[in-house]
């Protein structure tokens, strides 16, 4: 056993908490330990080649390096053990910056940990052996969840690579949100005019297989492999038969509130979500269509030149294989009805943004017109209210939703545009304008739309003669303020979605309390999940404007295309391993594995035995602590390694 | 008032002091103003809430201890509940208050706030419950201002607002015990 | 999170890396206690998020049978904690590690610990 | 009990032209003893004895893994087995972890009244100069060359029978004789209470003691009907490395902990590690917590339902009694 020890400064990361050549001389006392250095930068090209000459000169086979966390750079070290002719799995890494140096303040106690950490390193490492990975094939499809803007993004960048993709999108059209905004910031162009034709081009490329009105039900498999059960749930429509004329939808008698148009107006048991539907095939909602309830009705099929209503129409189920997966499930506005103070519903001149985005549209229920709701009034005033659960940790909602702002501003100049002579007052805490043109974007509003910002929250609105009025503060005056307005906007904050944390479950990645999505590294690896293969992208990470989920999403597909340039894939090959002669054939592995990673073995004496699928095999452990006899072992952290790291650093009674 | 203010001469004992008898962080304050937006007396203030808690953020000990509005104060508590980060203000209120009287700050001891909450105290020994009637005759006559608010008296009877007879609970005696145990706390009002 | 946050935490603690609680076969922090640790102290996902599916859920069933275990054959439990917490609750972490620092430290003051 | 042996005579020799042979009880050395004994051919049938004092786990030989070589049958021959209720509970565990086979088993079911623990008629004559016994349902005289002594036979059960829960064999082909009915309240973990009203301190010193005296003799493992790893247990494992042979109070301890550990979920009460213990180590109480724990937490008792999978083995999302943060 040659044991070579190396010792990272991290500039003075770690150096300036712990005597980095007192831990190496510590070392150099530690049995198999053949040499021991420290580094100023052990990830720098200088501190690789040392490492390098050092296993090439001395003939290491065991390489423990004290450094930073294993997650940032245990694959460079990797690496370097590979190119010096060495497996690269007989390295250990102990991690001296993220559980040492930077979380303690005394040197001298930072420095006797330090030297308990690597003598717990060196002690597994002397256990470690060589491993080899196997390989598996990769399925070249690729599953983009959500149709919005960033799903059809990634959707496209990923076809027109000329691979496969399958577009699945639970609403019956794809668009998602973006679809209902009127322009967009900081550009002010129509929204619908941008995104219409990506939705088309996605709907008709060659490449991509668009499953709308569909829910994924069920995932298993691993990256390259992943099995997927589709949900195609029951339009009630054949969309070979309809021509997508919607006189059905004009006939149908049933009122329900437009989804679309967030309840500002109605649709029809039968409806299309919006003109620009893609596809634009009409669905039935089977929650109010009297035909489905009462059995009575049935215009539509009545009506329908084609013949294309399918009342009897059931949902099916198909199960696809794809080797990559994008989530991109979007957001939702958090709840605004918690805002009690603020007259949501009491009063119908308090709306929410989205609802503004609706009225400011010309395709919106008033044709673009802004009126007031309660009496049709071009209002005078209007008053824009930002923060609505957004930096407001009583309500459950610390963080910035990062678009509010742009789009209050957004808001000023719209109104100023379609009223002229109506007055426009922004309520605001701090304004976050940090992108491209963005802070111009907001000194427009103010120097030439004449927005009026008021710093301060809005405590209370309340009617007074047919007007809103809105108790607040100027907390640059000072003083408490009052403002009469005829229509309020509610700035609401984004949040994740509960459908998104059920889809996370079954897709088994990491989510947040909010329900956004976690990546694998906020720095490094910002579209990656936590499960390889699955990437995210948009809102459904953190609350994001169009450019950057567009952004993420032409990243996420490149990181598919990353992945499926494979034709094969290499395994982890810390994956747990029988070993034949121990296993008594109780199967006890088999019955907890998560993964079906376990199988039964017949040998030729007729004994049956627990085998391992490496392919399948995600690395948990869980059998091996079940196992009676530790017969089957998880490489990389066997039982022997933990024991060893364990007794060096009680120390006490090693013998036991 | 315009002076410069000289921010290192701050008094940091202070906050500490306000931060433990509140058992509030004053750095969760970002200054949103929503304490002032729905506070019913910012407007007769020379010091609304927010900038009470502004200043307390950066120690100025004397010009908030000698403000009116810390006896201006109803303790509505719409601040503390409309705070979004749950700031109770209110508390901190609470706090200064007995700061101000503790330190012997004058306008402290000109505020009738002390001789109001032993009256309001003793209804509620008396009665198990308030007895706003009497509480207000007494406290108008004690502070020798018999005709305050007094435009106010016919409009709250008519609306059934002030009962002229006290009412009493059941057990009132129970009550006595509890102030009787308790009495060592009482005397810090 | 909490150390690349930077969050001060006692120095006496020193981390044993696993996959995930699934892998605790309840022997290994038994036997670190029979070692001579003073404490053990259990962190992974939250149940439900288990990053490997289901691991933490088998391995809370499991904690939790060791810590009731412990009394019987004289070993405080106090010396055995178990929690759930993510990555992302660097906070939390340190809040738990000092919490528990304190508890092995008293126990030891007491003569109660080994 | 004499109508129940020739019932079980009865009953053998007409299963045994099915079975490779059929494990029982005979004749000890002396009148005090039993063994188990392998009945193949019928001219041994009248070797059989059952009595009160049969208190063999005869589960324990029929794991495959346990058998010895000229033990293992071929595929399609069967064994027979005279089980307690005690001891089907046994079998219901091996059942359930798949590890027996039923259709393999024919198995004879009786009622028990509880056995006799010679260990507790020391005290009034030496059990090892013991000559003649007489045997009623109440009272039991025994006999040597200089003394005789008559008890209570209730005085003398084994603690498990004190608080044992089932008196009939719970998994069986035949019954022989009537079904007793279960006693009521019973508090089957009565030893374990009884060790808990201890201090914490004074739990430490009673095992200390008991551990120390430990010979690592493995009898309590080798007997276990659920101890089936054979050569492969952890216990006698270099790699991993759990344990050394070395013979100390803390390595005893370690010992043992590991074994409770194994057994946790799975021990059926059956004692009889306890009872085999050299050196009287009440060995049985260490996987008795576990399973007053399991049954506390979870309901859940050994040996008394194939189809339920073992509380360890399974999880629910939403714990009843497990805190989220301990």
């Amino acid at each position: 056993m040659k044991i070579g020890v190396f010792i990272c400064h991290c500039g003075n990361n770690i150096s300036a908490t712990v005597d980095v050549e007192q831990v190496a001389q510590h070392a150099l006392t530690l049995p198999g330990v053949v040499c021991a250095h420290t580094i100023p930068h052990a990830c720098s090209e200088p501190g690789q080649q040392l490492i390098k000459k050092n296993i090439q000169e001395k003939g290491l086979n065991r390489i423990v390096i004290g450094a930073c966390s294993p997650r940032v750079h245990e694959a460079t070290f990797k690496r370097v053990l590979a190119q010096a002719g060495l497996n690269p799995y007989l390295l250990e890494f102990a991690n001296l910056r993220e559980q040492c140096s930077w979380v303690h303040e005394d040197r001298q106690l930072a420095t006797g940990k330090a030297i308990d950490l690597i003598d717990m390193a060196v002690n597994k490492a002397a256990r470690l052996e060589p491993l080899t990975s196997s390989k598996v094939d990769v399925n070249k499809r690729t599953l983009v969840i959500g149709g919005g803007i960033a799903g059809i993004q990634a959707a496209l960048d990923i076809a027109d690579s000329g691979h496969e993709v399958a577009l699945v999108e639970k609403t019956p059209t794809i668009g998602g949100n973006m679809a209902r905004m009127d322009k967009v910031f900081p550009t002010l162009d129509c929204s619908a005019c941008i995104l219409t034709p990506k939705m088309v081009e996605v709907a008709s490329h060659p490449n991509v297989t668009l499953y709308t009105y569909s829910e994924v039900e069920q995932v298993s498999g691993f990256v390259g492999n992943f099995k997927v059960k589709i949900r195609k749930k029951a339009r009630l429509v054949d969309m070979e038969k309809c021509t997508g004329c919607g006189s059905c939808t004009l006939k149908c008698p049933v009122k329900a509130p437009s989804e679309f148009n967030m309840g500002l107006d109605n649709r029809g048991a039968i409806y299309i979500p919006f003109p620009q539907a893609v596809p634009h095939i009409p669905v039935i909602d089977k929650t109010v269509c009297s035909y489905i309830l009462k059995k009575k009705c049935g215009l539509c099929q009545k009506i329908c030149p084609t013949g294309a209503i399918a009342f009897e129409q059931q949902d099916e189920l198909t199960e696809e294989e794809f080797g990559a997966i994008i989530v991109a499930t979007g957001y939702e506005l958090m709840d605004w009805t918690v805002y009690g103070e603020y007259g949501y519903g009491k009063y119908k001149d308090v709306i929410t943004s989205m609802q503004y985005e609706r009225i400011l549209s010309s395709s919106g229920p008033t044709g673009g017109h802004i009126k007031r709701l309660s009496d049709g009034r071009e209002p005078e005033v209007v008053a824009i209210i930002a923060c609505v659960g957004s930096r407001d940790a009583a309500r459950g909602r610390p963080y910035c939703s990062s678009v509010c702002c742009m789009y209050s501003a957004k808001y000023a100049m719209l109104t100023r545009e379609h009223l002229p002579n109506a007055q426009v007052y922004i309520f605001y805490m701090d304004i976050r304008a940090c992108s491209k043109m963005y802070e111009e974007f907001v000194q427009r509003a103010q120097e030439k739309y004449g927005a009026n910002y008021v710093r301060g929250r809005v405590s209370k609105i309340f009617e007074r003669n047919g007007r809103m009025v809105l108790q607040g503060a100027d907390t640059l005056l000072g003083q408490s303020v009052e403002l009469e307005a005829d229509l309020v906007v509610l700035a609401v904050g984004i949040t994740g979605t509960q459908s998104t944390i059920e889809l996370a479950k079954k897709l088994n990645i990491s989510h947040d309390e909010y329900g956004f999505l976690t990546e694998n590294h906020p720095k490094l690896r910002p579209v990656e999940s936590s499960t390889a293969g699955i990437f995210i992208a948009g809102a459904c990470q953190s609350p994001k404007d169009i450019p950057l989920s567009v952004a993420q999403a032409s990243s996420a597909a490149s990181k598919v295309l990353g992945l499926i340039s494979h034709d094969k894939l290499e395994t982890s090959p810390l994956v747990a391993e029988v070993t034949i002669l121990k296993c008594v054939g109780c199967f006890r592995c088999l019955s907890v594995c998560p993964f079906s990673a376990i199988e039964e073995q017949v040998l030729r004496d007729g004994t049956k035995v627990a085998q391992v699928n490496p392919a399948l095999c995600q690395g948990c452990g869980l059998c091996s602590a079940t196992c009676p006899p530790a017969a089957i072992a998880l490489r990389g952290f066997t039982d022997d390694q933990l024991i060893s790291q364990m007794e060096s650093l009680c120390q006490l009674n090693p013998e036991l | 008032m315009n002076r410069t203010l000289k921010l290192n001469q701050l008094d940091d004992q202070f906050i500490k002091q306000i931060e433990q008898t509140s058992g509030q962080k004053l750095n969760d304050c970002y200054q949103c103003g929503k304490c002032t937006a729905g506070c019913p007396i910012a407007h007769s203030t020379d010091l609304p809430p927010h900038k009470i808690i502004r200043m307390l953020q950066l120690g100025i000990k004397d010009q908030v201890l000698s403000s009116p509005t810390i006896w201006l104060c109803l303790s509505c508590v719409t601040c503390t509940a409309r705070c979004p980060k749950g700031v109770d203000l209110a508390c901190i209120m609470d706090s200064l208050r007995e700061l101000a009287i503790k330190e012997g700050v004058p306008q402290a001891q000109k505020q009738p706030i002390k001789l109001f909450e032993k009256l309001f105290l003793d209804a509620i020994k008396r009665h198990g419950r308030l007895y706003e009637m009497g509480t207000l005759a007494r406290f108008n006559l004690l502070t020798l201002k018999p005709f305050q608010d007094m435009e106010l008296l016919l409009p709250l009877l008519k609306r059934g607002k002030l009962k002229l007879t006290p009412e009493s609970i059941k057990d009132v005696e129970k009550l006595a015990q509890i102030f009787a145990s308790s009495a060592s706390d009482s005397e810090v009002h | 999170m909490a150390g690349t946050s930077r969050m001060k935490q006692p120095a006496s603690v020193r981390i044993v890396r696993l996959p995930c609680t699934g892998r605790i076969n309840p022997l290994l922090p038994l036997r670190a206690l029979e070692d001579g640790a003073d404490g053990v102290l259990i962190s992974g996902c939250h149940p439900g998020d288990c990053h490997y599916r289901e691991g933490n859920l088998y391995a809370r069933r499991r904690l939790e049978l060791l810590q009731r275990f412990l009394p019987f054959v004289g070993i405080d439990p106090k010396r055995l904690r178990y929690v759930w917490v993510s990555a992302s609750e660097g906070a939390r972490w340190q809040t738990i590690v000092a919490e528990f620092t304190q508890q092995i430290r008293e126990l030891k003051a007491r003569g109660e610990a080994s | 009990m004499s109508e129940l042996l020739n019932e079980l005579k009865q009953k053998v020799a007409e299963i045994l032209p099915k079975v490779t042979y059929f494990i029982g009880y005979e004749a000890g050395f002396d009148p005090l003893r039993v063994a188990p004994v392998f009945i193949r051919k019928p001219e041994d049938i009248n070797r059989l004895q059952w009595n009160r004092f049969c208190d063999h786990n005869l589960a324990t030989y029929l794991p495959p893994q346990k058998r010895p070589p000229g033990f293992l049958f071929e595929a399609g021959e069967k064994i027979g087995v005279l089980l307690k209720g005690c001891d089907s509970r046994s079998v219901v565990q091996l059942l359930q972890e798949g590890i027996v086979d039923r259709e393999k088993l024919v198995i004879l079911g009786v009622p028990c009244w509880g056995a006799i623990d010679i260990a507790k008629l020391q005290s009034r004559i030496d059990v090892n100069k013991v000559s003649r016994v007489e045997l009623d349902e109440q009272t039991i005289m025994v006999f040597t060359d200089t003394a005789e002594v008559s008890v209570d036979v209730s005085e003398l059960l084994y603690d498990k029978c004190k608080t044992c829960q089932h008196p009939n064999t719970l998994v069986y082909d035949e019954f022989i004789g009537e079904k007793r009915d279960p006693p009521q309240d019973i508090e089957p973990f009565a030893l374990v209470t009884q060790l808990e009203q201890m201090s914490l301190g004074a739990r430490a010193e009673f095992w200390e003691k008991q551990f120390s005296r430990c010979i690592r003799c493995k009898a309590c493992r080798n007997v276990c009907p659920l101890c089936y790893c054979q050569n492969q247990c952890l216990l006698d494992s270099r790699v991993p490395h759990w344990t050394k042979e070395r013979v100390d109070a803390k390595s005893n301890r370690w010992f043992h902990l590991i074994r409770a550990f194994h057994l946790a979920g799975r021990c059926t009460d059956c004692g009889e590690c306890a009872r085999v213990c050299p050196v009287n180590i009440p060995i049985n109480l260490l996987p008795m917590k576990m399973n007053r724990e399991l049954f506390e937490l979870f309901g859940w008792r050994a040996g008394t339902n194939e189809d339920e999978k073992p509380p360890l083995m399974s999880f629910k999302l939403e714990e009843e009694h497990i805190g989220n943060d301990k």
